[in-house]
């Protein structure tokens, strides 16, 4: 763990040889800020505007917290149900896939309609979102259950019920942490976009603000604090796993 | 009086016929081996004693009672290992009793430590080896409450000096507690070895060729394998196998 | 023939939204040759999400339809958009909402929701309009309704909110649903601002003002004849993007023909006034960051005598 | 294969199920068409406007093609180079997942200041939207060559060149076209959107406008051809692997 | 005169001392078995052969030739047959003359059919058995161009049975065609019953603790696995270790 943090100069590095480029660029170039702003003008106006920005970030993390929190249950119970009812599974997978392919745009005013303009349709955008990765990630894992585990556990005499709570599930731990992972990098992705469905404060009200009031630099700020909130959940997701699937992580070790 | 009996069991999978009319029985405290080659159903018949098939003709008695299609009145330990990688080793050896709802965990523990596995107690499966967590898969199944325990080939996975190391541990845990065990394997020497009673069992459709009782007394050890009554003993189980594959 | 194209002056011009009964002047102008008799080929294109205005600025695109309300924020922020000619004389744009929520006039507003889509300018529109008839914007809710449109917004929640009478309103009246509307015009000389406006670079009008000039007299000839031939003007409309509902755009057309010179004295004439009015009424609301120097936001210069 | 298809008609009936009862839904609840039409008029319109949408539809197939072909071409590139190059590996693929965090809609105006109306930022948006499923997938793949066909390879004397193109190439193709399957759904939901960037037709041009003019039939009818275009470029994914992987089929039709 | 020779070579693994001071030779047309115990570093031996590792110390010749770090200079043929998933027998079997640069078609349906593999030639690798599958492994590495070929514990995956049939075959296989072998494993049995001489390891670091020439004629055939002079041989090859293990 903390060995993979550290790992990480490299890509810094990277990023940091990147933003010099950009900021070379945009001088020698000559490109107006209302183009392209150089890097150092978006960190001056992340810590000038940060008064009036932390504002819409905290209502970010609410919702993208708060929508990851009910998608990825959702999305699991959804795996769980699909598992455990072959035939539900049979003529509702297909459609999901299918779902994923609606644009959720499009969807935006059905949902206005419906629910209103309160938490409800934003929540719901989020959970289109997120929910897939972990529902695929978590039927896999469900799946994937080696069979000489399931068969000595029949052989025992394990019930249905005693098969999916002490064998599948923690089992398939490891496969649903890695759907939570994409699934939180997701969601502050889908809040910014709920966002665009009526909100009062938020990044995405921010970015579209900033974007009509051709403030570029403010943009940039608020695709810096998207990359940022959602590098953040992931290292969030990527510290539960750590101390929940202990065991996967020292076998990985081992090899 | 047998604690298990198997009378006229069959078992066909559409039109692969695996068992025709076998019969064998247990003895309690009874070391019993079921010899025959590979894909003559032998474990078919553990499934088919586990209660996760059920026969197409015979009866499987446990203790005078029918157990045909119910699961849990055995204790079982598999080929491999099968140990869940999450639970340390005190909860894996801890599940066969949590299936059946009463936890003992004094015993475990007891158990762990005569077994030589006191310092991995709460190790993960993954931080031994393989003749190791065999061990741990086997005090599971000693400690689950059924009277009476099958191991599917548990040794047939390890490397020969492991097998061996843990052929010799099993007798000597066998001749303390003395519990009643249906051994599958394919492998003439271990079956000698380790049983008082030896089914040889014919190719598909299989049923017994010949039942044999082991002339060795006990305690056993490794000397045995390398003296010449065993070699002729082996000499006579291996020329049955033969003359049935010719039939 | 194909040797004529070649000598003509390829130019694009970059809607600010999907096309509608504004940019009419713009296809019949195409479609009837007017821009070919300037020596221009003029392309027509739809921003999408990309914003009309970024592009006109930077250059990929020579001209575009835009706002005055933007045009004053984008040269505050050294962007350098210059309007060359006013479409709509008047400010069209107003408050709407169902007949039956009763809201006639500014002093209504208090006690409902208005759904917006959470620019400052709202809430500084409402408040001057308000304060007019002593009414305090503070009692008004202010939702943003985000890309939800309006007869979406009024099923939910929503009680008024801010449409072009030329598109929406006549919508209204083909669904046969009443409105009412409190225009803006109605009750503040400083909010009757030019909307739409077509406008071009200061390169361009510093590199290739004869362009400019060709452009502008084009599309001065196409609104012209729109304003005498609406319908057959719709028809060119509805040629050029078929997908459009034919009801509406013809309908629309109607309404608007003879607002689109009004009152001035040809089409597209822009007055300093207003450009003043609105951008020291921005400033004092605190949505400038800076004065405008309106002088240099716009010019009469390239219309046609 | 065949099977599979098959084995559709059980989503299939719910799909029908669904609609059915939409219709009644609408009928009944005397929702207006505006907001929310029948499925009947949906059809109805895809029939009868079909002579002015078929136009649209080419454009945007031609679009996801060409989109998705090289949008995969760069996947699999990127994969290779980070694959057969473990420090660009390790200094990139961070970077990478950071870049599908990135909103597509914010970089739209840019991508359009910077490469024009023309094709340009339009692939580079498909090739954004479709390329990462890709290079994981083919990455995974590459890494998960089993360590005996390596070990095998190399005392038999295998060089670099020949352990990639005989080994580790043809051993992840599997895990390629599930990457593949991914990328070619999206590629149509990429043009989509990049149509909204600025173009003379496609379905997301038909979209814009028929929401302009209200027309939600319309809107609804372009949904549904999205829909039907990824499940056709699915399958056409599905009909390439069943002829190129065929050894994995086989392999587990055997289990 | 020797095709293989190996003079005192050592490897470490970091702390991890594994083969120390260890020689052997091969010479052209004889069957050779290192015997040894899991983890005495067999595998290690064959990857310093192959070029994959470089010894600490010590030498490695093929004719005469200094091969340490050299790939592709021996034929190997590895514990799992290891054959490519989308390639058929055929194909498979081209492999290694493939990474050669000289492809003999013929020669390679030749050998197929020999092996009684004809009507498998163009099916995939999943269509046939585990036995099947090490033919094909071995006939891959009988058809590399290279002098020697290592094979690494082939039929320890293998069930009994079938072991038994791969053994015979490949001592039929072997008397037609006469190849240089270098054979790991760590069951004596399969090493009397095939090899010409056998190297004994100690347990790690390992080194040659005895060098046994099997005395029993060939051709050999299954019944010699069960005669007593057999018995006695695998008796003192057991105590020779036992005794190491001591040391
Ligand atoms: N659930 C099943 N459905 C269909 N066929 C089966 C099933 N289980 C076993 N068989 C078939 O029954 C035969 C015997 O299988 P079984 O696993 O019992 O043999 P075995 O003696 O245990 O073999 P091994 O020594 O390899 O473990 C095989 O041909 C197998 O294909
Ligand atoms: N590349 C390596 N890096 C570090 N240690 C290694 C490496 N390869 C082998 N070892 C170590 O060397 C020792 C011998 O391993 P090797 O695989 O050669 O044994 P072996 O005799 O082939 O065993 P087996 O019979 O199980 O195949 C082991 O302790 C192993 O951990
Ligand atoms: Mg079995
Ligand atoms: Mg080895």
């Amino acid at each position: 763990m903390i060995n993979n943090l550290l790992k990480g100069w490299r890509p810094a590095l990277v990023l940091l040889l990147l933003f010099i480029i950009w900021e070379m660029a945009v001088k020698l170039a000559d490109i107006p800020a209302w183009l392209l702003p150089p890097p150092t003008d978006i960190l001056k106006e992340a810590i000038e505007g940060w008064g009036n920005f932390h504002e819409h970030l905290q209502s970010t993390i609410k919702l993208s917290l708060l929508g990851f929190v009910i998608g990825s249950s959702v999305g699991l119970l959804t795996a769980i149900i699909l598992h455990l009812i072959p035939m539900v599974r049979e003529s509702i997978y297909p459609l999901l896939i299918l779902s994923q392919n609606v644009p959720i745009i499009v969807l935006a005013p059905l949902l206005v309609i419906w629910f209103g303009f309160g938490l409800m349709p934003k929540i719901i955008v989020i959970t289109l979102v997120c929910f897939f990765p972990i529902t695929v990630a978590a039927l896999d894992g469900f799946r994937q259950t080696p069979n000489e585990l399931k068969h000595y556990m029949m052989m025992a005499g394990a019930n249905r019920r005693q098969l999916f709570w002490k064998l599948e599930l923690p089992f398939s731990l490891p496969a649903i942490f890695s759907g939570l992972k994409i699934s939180a990098t997701y969601s502050v992705m889908g809040a910014v976009i709920s966002e665009w469905l009526g909100a009062k404060s938020g990044i995405g009200v921010y970015m579209t603000l900033a974007s009509s009031s051709f403030r570029t630099d403010r943009v940039f700020v608020a695709i810096l604090f998207i990359m940022i909130l959602s590098l953040l959940l992931f290292l969030l997701i990527l510290l539960a796993e750590h101390f929940l699937v202990r065991w996967k992580r020292m076998e990985a070790e081992r090899k | 009086m047998s604690l298990l009996s198997i009378e006229n069991v069959s078992k066909r999978f559409g039109e692969n016929e695996v068992i025709r009319g076998l019969s064998l029985d247990v003895k309690a405290g009874e070391f019993v081996s079921i010899l025959g080659p590979s894909g003559s159903g032998k474990s078919t018949i553990f499934n088919l004693i586990g209660g996760l098939l059920t026969p197409d003709e015979g009866t499987i008695r446990l203790q005078k009672e029918s157990i045909i299609g119910k699961r849990g009145s055995i204790s079982y330990m598999p080929q491999t290992p099968s140990l869940l990688p999450w639970r340390t080793i005190l909860h894996n050896v801890l599940l066969g009793q949590e299936l059946q709802g009463n936890i003992n965990r004094e015993k475990a523990i007891e158990m762990i430590e005569k077994a030589g596995l006191k310092e991995y107690i709460h190790s993960y499966p993954h931080e031994l080896s393989g003749g190791m967590k065999q061990r741990v898969a086997f005090i599971r199944a000693l400690l689950s409450p059924q009277p009476i325990i099958l191991l599917d080939e548990p040794f047939s996975a390890l490397d020969e000096w492991t097998r061996l190391g843990m052929q010799k541990w099993l007798l000597d845990i066998w001749d303390s507690h003395r519990p009643t065990i249906l051994f599958v394997t394919h492998n003439i020497e271990e079956a000698l070895f380790l049983s008082d009673r030896i089914f040889v069992l014919s190719h598909r459709p299989s049923h017994v060729i010949s039942e044999l009782k082991v002339p060795f007394s006990r305690p056993r050890n490794e000397e045995l394998l390398l003296e010449n009554r065993f070699l002729e003993s082996k000499r006579t189980i291996h020329f049955a196998l033969k003359r049935s594959n010719r039939e | 023939k194909e040797k004529d194209k070649k000598d003509l002056e390829k130019v694009t011009v970059v809607l600010d939204w999907t096309p509608n009964t504004n940019h009419t002047g713009l296809y019949v102008a195409k479609d009837k040759g007017y821009f070919k008799e300037e020596g221009l080929d003029v392309e027509i294109i739809m921003p999408g999400e990309a914003g009309a205005d970024q592009l006109t600025a930077s250059g990929k695109a020579d001209f575009g339809v835009s706002y005055q309300e933007s045009i004053t924020q984008a040269r505050v922020q050294g962007v350098p958009l210059v309007s060359v000619a006013a479409v709509i004389q008047h400010n069209t744009s107003g408050f709407a909402s169902p007949a039956e929520k009763n809201i006639t006039s500014p002093k209504d507003f208090a006690g409902k929701t208005y759904g917006g889509w959470g620019s400052p300018v709202e809430k500084s529109v409402l408040d001057s309009l308000m304060k007019i008839e002593k009414a305090n914007v503070a009692d008004v809710s202010i939702v943003n309704m985000g890309d939800a449109d309006f007869f979406t917004a009024v099923k939910r929640d929503i009680d008024f909110a801010w449409i072009y009478y030329g598109w929406t309103g006549v919508e209204a009246e083909l669904r046969g649903e009443k409105i009412n509307m409190v225009y803006l015009t109605d009750y503040s000389e400083k909010l009757d601002y030019y909307t739409p406006v077509l406008a071009t670079n200061e390169k361009m009008i510093k590199n290739n003002p004869e362009i400019v000039k060709a452009f502008v007299k084009a599309a001065s000839k196409g609104y012209g004849y729109t304003i005498e031939n609406p319908n057959e003007a719709a028809d060119i409309l509805l040629k050029a993007a078929p997908d459009l509902d034919e009801q509406l755009v013809k309908k629309s057309q109607e309404w608007l023909a003879p607002r689109y010179q009004d009152d001035a004295s040809r089409w597209g004439e822009q007055k300093l006034d207003v450009w003043k009015n609105y951008a020291d009424w921005m400033f004092e609301n605190g949505l400038l960051d800076k004065k405008l120097e309106a002088e240099k936001a716009f010019t009469n210069e390239f219309l046609p005598e």
